[in-house]
């Protein structure tokens, strides 16, 4: 008798298995395999140029890791690259986002357009800002001329610091609509009695800010800051068509990742450029945590609570 | 007093109005590129690249569009990529709808790490995986075939795509698939004449955003094809090479890559919204 | 698990009569071969080219790469030059040709530039080295006779500044990215008369010849200020070409492809208002660059034989003359070059000949890569005044002789 | 403590809106709200209570007529300069404070000195009896634990005017009953002018002093509850009030001072009155029934007794309508009965079938 | 029609979790419904009404016992071969399919012929008055409306056995009672056994010919509803059953038969029952008050009255406890008088203190 409801439910549960198989069998294939391979190699003396004799070194390559200054440069990059479009990109979004939540009209053709630069695939935006920034035919030269800002062309793209500056704003560009949508789409959630409360309770703009709407989307911040940590980590499509390739002027947007494809598509340094890579996403994994750990976790209480 | 400085209202007025200003501000700042680029596409570059851009509109040529469009060199491209986004599309949602509708309605055990773990998969980067993929498919006789590309990008996109439906799925109340039980119909049947109906626009949206992600793909295109199967992202990229920097070209095969995945995000942008953030809140 | 490619048999000798298919992965700089020459060489030898695919330069490397780590074999003939043919030839990814296979009247540089260590690994398809290329028109409106090249650099110097003005700027140069960067320091350093590295590949660059050159090289950007500043940011000779022929720089030292970019009917210049001669020296009366190109055979070929017969068809006059008269490269052959069909159809040919009496060198090496971008990095930094040049090459061959040592296979 | 007074008040949504031109939401609203009375406004959903609030509270603004608290026209003042204190249907506690900080926050923005506020919290909480909870954050309280918390958020601000609006309306019944005690004794300690929202006719009626009966922007009524159930003054305000509702149908003249339900033998005396067709109408608490001898018709049939417990309703049908009656006990008819409506314990309410408005039983007799 | 017998059913969910001793969720139920009845499942929120529902009808599995449909095992029948309908608490319409077709699924699924399926979806949809939304979605209907469709569904299917899991709860007061009333009829009409879930005992009370009071997953009552109001088996069961709730207090016995509300002076004779303690109940509108003299005690203090139109309900301090007492019409005390209670009319319930259950007035006297 309760051998036969006990049937019932194995049969759901093979049911279940059954839908997930083909799912997972092409994740874990195309994925899983290539990635245990990659993890294999980064243990190895695998350089192409020097030969297909490959030596087990164990952790040397990752040794390397630490100590290869052309790492810490490309991490130094990462880094102020990352911070800028993490911390100032969700910023900058939840202050549009706070714009957009206001009703007006048109308010829906805004929200509308606003994914166009999400949309954009990261090569044509690449190729776009190389339009604009160009040193000889680029319109914000153009522009900047005819407003008396600069007198003769600059070269954006021929500093480094300026050209990381472009990249910045290149990507900052194209990943802050999906940012401001994702904070506009959390600060609807915020129920509106919470602003009435705070309003009768007294608070100002400010207060209501910090103390109520910022507090009330915690849950979609934190997505927005471990994403956006994600993107911004491994980056690499635009750098590749702004700089032709090369992640300059003088390397000055090599950034982790993009020495990572160097090392292992330009120097042909199959072990190390593994490593790397590996490196990378432990990185972006250790982010993804650091998040989780500064907005108190995915509220293990909470959830309790909601079951 | 603060309130008597200005009147209520008066105050109201003056946000309305200078947040309205801040709005078109940032509306600019975000198409302007984009229009510029698309200005590119269709004036001679002699007409930008003067001191003054003469935006006359007589001088509006759709010349290079004709030009790339009866390349067969482009035209190529833009088959794979429709071929290839289309495909891929098919199967991430047939896969990725039975698993996330297993993982939204059967509880068992490893649910929750195996949705996690999907999440991982974003923490990859691609670099990584590339020289075994390259070799995996080589191997298996799919480098430079479409159909390689297909199943990469489809196991790229399938956590993704599981991840957005799983949230839509959830959203289903289990009290409609006890009636459909009662009713008499078997759990294939709940999923086809149910379910996926009922989560029909949340699985356009992940097809829709399924296909814009493998079409704009260009690292693995790059990587994974070499002629047959190039599709247009690497195209457009390979419009400045050492010897051929075709600026209204890149501009014309900019906005050409760009048109599809724009119509269909503007389409679909509610629901995609809504998949994605759902799926964030419920993090 | 693989067997070492190097372990199979030794260098590839002419022989037998090939036949069946081959595939050929080519850049996008010529289309003579698959407008003729790919029929003409099915016809003469009967070997069918199953495939002829161009590729965009700065794409074929990763892509080369990619293809020989998985020892894929779906091309035979790959296309090659100085830095690649050391690299993939080291790396043990190219056919070596035996002696017997390479044709005899060869010009020196076309043949190093699928050379590594006295290793032949393939054959040239057009030689291409720098040339002096002038605006005769900026001439005149600055007064200047436009017939007569600069003697040397300090006159090359004064002229450059006579000819800039305003938005004109009388010198211009690719250094947007690593190999231009690498290029560019190259050229100054050969016509100080220094050397990259010693008979034992001892970087030797920062030398005397290397500060002399790389400060000369700053100068023009920031004492004279006669190179336009956009220099820093073109990332390819093409971008070079069309500013060129926009009619608002002076000089370019460029690749022979600048005559037919500057002549085009979308140029401000035409083959009378250009001007090309010799590039001007400093310690040496001229000396310049060498960018030829060449095939090479995949290691992992199945029909080796047929490959090598396409190599040898590419060097034949009658394809050297179509390369020379259709697009404008120099050909690889010393019989091609004293044509006179040859000479008439590209009129720079003669300045090339004279050029074959100075230096021209590229020094491809495995380790090209990472020395370029270590040397772009240094080098843009003493552009931009950031460091001397001297610290800059300094560091930089620091950075070499590890390259060196980690790379040169004793 | 503070006296409300509405002239004429209005609202417009979405003037703004291309053109179109916006409806009232809420129009002329005119009454005075006594200082430390309670009054309920009372209306169907969409009736434009929580508007009318809001307007009060200064969380929206008045699109015309205008406002005064103790005399004083408050267009222009901020929300938070009103002193009062407002208690919303979804009680609005900020999820990610504490009880204690929620019930704080209010008295801190208005910069109260800390030891006054934490006299001010344990106070207010000690007089809800959730001192224990104070430590927890809303999520783990029950829908009731809530309702108080937000009770205390308001009572330690001491406003002079209370505003609730439905708070009671997400409570399951039980609760609901103990805390509408509980909200009628705390209203008598604190003594604060209070306004308070509901749909629900018997919270009205069981709490407040006054009732401001609304239906669609408009007033219908405002009176005392002993007012609006006994002497409704539209059609409106008798059907909406009272549980079971009261009847309500159109009788026609037949001779002087009788009418008729159409189609029935059912009549009642109305005296003179002036109209051929009138609205009457009976509480079916009211009526008694009589069940007919065999043979007789009576006035109508029994459809259906739904027994309460202590009472049963009886459905019956009269004519093309239905009648109810409330009886004592299970009741002793069944359904199929003939019976007869008796009226001569009712109260007999009419209204103008035009105007609906209600015919002064004055006027009649 | 069928008749449905349960076994001692029970349910445990989540046996299959990592180890935890799980609780019964319902636990050791034995009752049958007679066929043609219409029971209801009465009980507080989280009682297992619905899982016990969920089991009848083969959504869940049956943990321990057995259900028989007209004496056969249904097991391991499938939902659908048990031939019965459920109409669920958020009605469960498909929102893709129309009207016509929500209603047609379920026979479609079942192979019924076409022409069949068109005269059972227009019979169902006149009785149940939607013959003119049945091309609309459900998106585009009322909640009324949703609530008939998915009546109109069940009855479509002509079933055996309807299952109702509280199909009422999501509409508001007024339409509750509306279809409450035409629920009663169309069972009379259709006569199928009917099995109602529902936590409003007012709903149970007027609907049922039995009903079944569960707490914790236990049985607490089965019987009319005639017995559950008037004599709960258990104290859970007084409680529980009427409005407002019956007042329950501990009384201790001060001589023979004779017991006190300690610390008051209001007594109950309740004969010798052998037993120190006993719990005492008396239904609110069963007691009257009187107002005492002055300067006399009186049984307690009036602490308010709320007025709800026909009858008032009197709370009144007695002791440390509280005594409700409803009058009728708006009441004759105010806070603060001091009252008798008088209970003469009142029927006294006595239950066992720590067995809750029952003490037969039959051995009392
Ligand atoms: N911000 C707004 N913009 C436009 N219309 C609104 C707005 N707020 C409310 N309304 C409209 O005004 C009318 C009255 O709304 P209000 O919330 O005052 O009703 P209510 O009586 O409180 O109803 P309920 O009992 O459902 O809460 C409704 O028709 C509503 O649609
Ligand atoms: N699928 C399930 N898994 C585990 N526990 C469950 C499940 N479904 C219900 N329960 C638990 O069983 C108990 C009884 O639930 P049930 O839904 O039967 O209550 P109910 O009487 O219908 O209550 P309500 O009136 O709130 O609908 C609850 O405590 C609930 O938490
Ligand atoms: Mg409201
Ligand atoms: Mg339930």
């Amino acid at each position: 008798m309760a051998g036969l409801a006990e049937l019932g439910r194995k049969r759901e549960t093979r049911f279940g298995l059954l839908l997930i198989t083909p799912a997972v069998l092409i994740i874990v294939m195309l994925l899983g395999y290539p990635m245990g391979y990659a993890i294999f190699m980064s243990f190895q003396q695998w350089n192409d140029k020097l030969g297909a004799d490959h030596r087990a070194i164990g952790l040397a390559n990752y040794e390397q890791l630490v100590s290869d200054p052309a790492v810490h440069e490309a991490m130094g990059l990462t880094a102020y690259f990352s911070v800028i479009t993490v911390v100032g990109g969700v910023a900058l979004a939840i202050s549009i986002a706070i714009l957009l939540n206001r009703t007006f009209r048109g308010r829906t053709i805004v929200r509308v357009l606003l994914l166009v630069p999400w949309a954009v695939p990261p090569v044509v935006n690449g190729i776009m800002w190389k339009l604009i920034f160009d040193g000889s035919v680029g319109i914000a030269n153009t522009i900047l001329k005819s407003l008396g800002i600069i007198s003769a062309s600059v070269q954006w793209l021929s500093d480094p610091a300026a050209t990381m500056n472009i990249l910045v704003f290149a990507e900052t560009w194209k990943l802050l609509p999906f940012l401001c949508l994702l904070m506009l789409a959390a600060l609807q959630g915020v129920p509106r009695s919470l602003y009435r409360a705070a309003a009768i309770d007294g608070a100002d703009a400010w207060n209501t800010f910090w103390r109520i709407t910022l507090p009330n989307i915690r849950g979609p911040l934190m997505f927005a800051l471990i994403v956006q940590s994600m993107w911004s980590l491994k980056v690499f499509d635009t750098i590749y068509v702004l700089t032709g390739g090369s992640g300059g002027p003088a390397g000055g947007t090599t950034t982790i990742n993009f020495l990572a494809y160097l090392t292992n598509f330009s120097n042909l340094d199959r072990g190390y450029g593994s490593a790397m890579a590996v490196g990378i996403m432990i990185l972006v994994l250790v982010i993804a945590v650091f998040w989780i750990l500064v907005f108190g976790g995915f509220n293990r209480k909470r959830r309790a609570a909601d079951a | 007093m603060r309130e008597s400085w200005l009147s209520r209202n008066l105050r109201h007025h003056l946000t309305a109005w200078t947040c309205g200003a801040l709005v078109i501000v940032v509306m600019v700042i975000f198409l302007a590129p984009f229009v510029w680029m698309i200005a590119y596409s269709v004036y001679p570059s002699t007409a930008l690249q003067a001191g003054v851009p003469d935006l006359s509109l007589t001088n509006i040529t759709l010349d290079s569009y004709g030009q790339l469009f009866s390349d067969p060199m482009f035209l190529g491209p833009i088959v794979n990529s429709v071929i290839v986004g289309l495909s891929t599309t098919v199967m991430c949602m047939a896969a990725g709808a039975a698993c996330a509708y297993a993982i939204a309605r059967f509880r068992f055990r490893g649910r929750q790490p195996l949705l996690l773990s999907m999440m991982t998969v974003q923490a990859i980067p691609v670099i990584v995986l590339a020289v075994p993929l390259f070799i995996l498919l080589r191997s298996v006789g799919l480098y430079d075939q479409l159909l390689g590309l297909i199943v990469t990008y489809t196991a790229f996109i399938l956590p993704l795509v599981i991840w957005m439906l799983v949230s839509f799925f959830e959203e289903i109340p289990p009290s409609l698939e006890r009636a459909a039980r009662i009713d008499g119909c078997n759990r294939l049947q709940i999923m086809y004449k149910i379910a996926f109906p009922l989560a029909a626009p949340g699985m356009a949206a992940t097809a829709i955003l399924a296909f814009i992600t493998s079409w704009s793909d260009f690292f693995l295109a790059k990587v994974l094809t070499s002629n047959t199967a190039v599709t247009l992202p690497v195209k457009t990229a390979a419009f400045q090479g050492l010897f051929a920097m075709d600026y209204t070209s890149a501009a014309t095969a900019g906005v050409i890559t760009a048109i599809p995945v724009l119509v269909l995000t503007l389409v679909a942008q509610k629901w995609i919204i809504r998949g994605l953030t759902e799926g964030a809140v419920k993090g | 698990s693989t067997t070492s490619p190097q372990s199979s048999a030794g260098p590839l000798k002419t022989g037998g009569k090939p036949s069946g298919q081959i595939n050929i992965l080519d850049d996008n700089t010529n289309s003579v071969f698959k407008d003729s020459t790919i029929a003409a060489f099915e016809k003469q030898t009967g070997i069918k080219v199953a495939s002829y695919q161009q590729g965009n330069f700065n794409d074929l490397h990763d892509k080369m790469a990619t293809m020989f780590a998985a020892q894929d074999a779906s091309f035979d003939v790959v296309m090659t030059w100085a830095g690649w043919s050391a690299e993939f030839g080291q790396a043990g990814w190219l056919q070596e040709l035996d002696k017997t296979a390479v044709p005899s009247d060869l010009i020196q540089p076309a043949l190093d530039a699928v050379s590594w260590r006295g290793k032949i690994y393939g054959l040239p398809k057009f030689v291409s080295v720098q040339t002096m290329f002038w605006n005769k028109d900026i001439y005149k409106k600055n007064g200047i006779d436009p017939h007569v090249a600069p003697a040397n650099w300090d006159e090359f110097v004064k002229l450059a500044k006579k000819l800039t003005t305003g938005s004109q700027f009388g010198y211009a140069c690719d250094m947007g990215n690593p190999a231009g960067a690498y290029q560019n320091f190259l050229r100054m350093l050969l016509i100080c008369g220094g050397e990259m590295y010693d008979a034992d590949y001892n970087p030797i660059f920062a030398g005397e010849a290397g500060v002399e050159g790389l400060t000369k090289l700053v100068e023009l950007l920031q004492l004279h200020r006669v190179m336009d500043p956009a220099s820093l940011q073109i990332t390819n000779a093409s971008d070079l070409a069309d500013l060129f022929a926009r009619g608002t720089t002076g000089i370019v030292f460029n690749w022979p492809f600048q005559y037919a970019v500057a002549t085009a009917a979308t140029s401000k210049l035409t083959k009378d208002s250009l001007g090309n001669g010799l590039i001007p020296g400093i310690s040496v009366t001229s000396a310049s660059i060498d960018g030829s190109e060449g095939f090479a055979i995949n290691k992992y070929s199945k029909n080796k034989e047929a490959a090598l017969a396409w190599l040898q068809f590419v060097a034949t006059e009658t394809v050297q003359l179509q390369i020379v008269e259709k697009e404008g490269w120099f050909p690889v052959s010393k019989s091609v070059l004293e044509a006179p069909t040859a000479v008439a159809a590209l009129p720079v040919l003669t300045t090339y000949k004279e050029t074959t009496r100075y230096v021209t060198k590229r020094y491809g090496t495995p380790w090209g890569n990472e020395f370029d971008q270590a040397l772009s990095i240094q080098i843009i930094n003493a552009m931009n005044g950031k460091t001397s040049p001297k610290d800059a090459l300094a560091s930089a061959q620091t950075t070499a002789q590890g390259l060196v040592k980690k790379y040169l296979k004793k | 403590m503070a006296q409300i007074e509405l002239i004429s008040v209005g609202k417009v949504y979405g003037k703004t809106r291309r053109g179109k031109a916006a409806e009232n939401t809420v129009s002329d609203l005119t009454y005075v709200i006594e200082s430390g009375h309670f009054v309920s406004l009372l209306g169907p959903s969409g009736c434009g209570k929580t508007t009318t609030l809001n307007m009060i509270a200064g969380l929206e603004d008045v699109s015309s007529g205008e406002i005064l608290i103790d005399g004083r026209k408050v267009d222009d003042l901020e929300p938070d300069k009103r002193d009062l204190a407002f208690v919303f249907q979804d009680y609005a506690l900020y999820p990610h404070m504490s009880v204690y900080e929620n019930i704080a926050f209010g008295l801190r923005m208005r910069k109260v000195p800390k030891h006054e506020i934490e006299t001010r919290v344990s106070d207010s909480a000690s007089r809800l009896d959730i001192r224990s909870v104070l430590k927890s954050k809303p999520k783990q309280l029950s829908g009731g634990q809530c309702q108080r918390v937000a009770l205390a958020r308001a009572i330690a601000r001491r406003p002079a005017v209370f505003l609730f609006d439905e708070p009671l309306s997400n409570l399951d019944a039980l609760l609901r009953d103990q805390t509408r005690s509980e909200l009628k004794l705390l209203h008598r300690e604190l003594g604060a002018t209070s306004v308070y929202v509901t749909h629900d006719q018997e919270e009205a009626m069981t709490l407040s002093d006054r009732i401001v009966v609304m239906s669609r922007g408009r007033l219908e009524q405002f009176g005392t509850p002993f007012e609006i159930y006994h002497e409704p003054a539209t059609e409106f305000v008798a059907s909406f009030v009272g549980k079971p509702r009261m009847n309500l149908f159109t009788a026609l003249r037949t001779k002087n001072g009788r009418y008729t339900l159409p189609g029935t033998t059912f009549t009642v005396d109305l005296g003179e009155i002036g109209l051929d067709r009138v609205r009457v109408g009976f509480r079916p608490e009211e009526c008694e029934l009589r069940v007919v001898e065999p043979g007789t018709h009576g006035h109508g049939v029994v459809r259906s007794v739904e027994p309460l417990g202590n009472v049963s309703d009886v459905l019956i049908t009269l004519g093309d309508q239905q009648f109810m009656v409330r009886v004592p006990g299970f009741g002793t008819c069944a359904p199929g009965d003939r019976v007869d409506i008796i009226t001569t314990r009712a109260r007999i309410h009419c209204f103008d079938p035009t105007t609906f408005l209600r015919i002064s039983r004055g006027r009649v007799s």
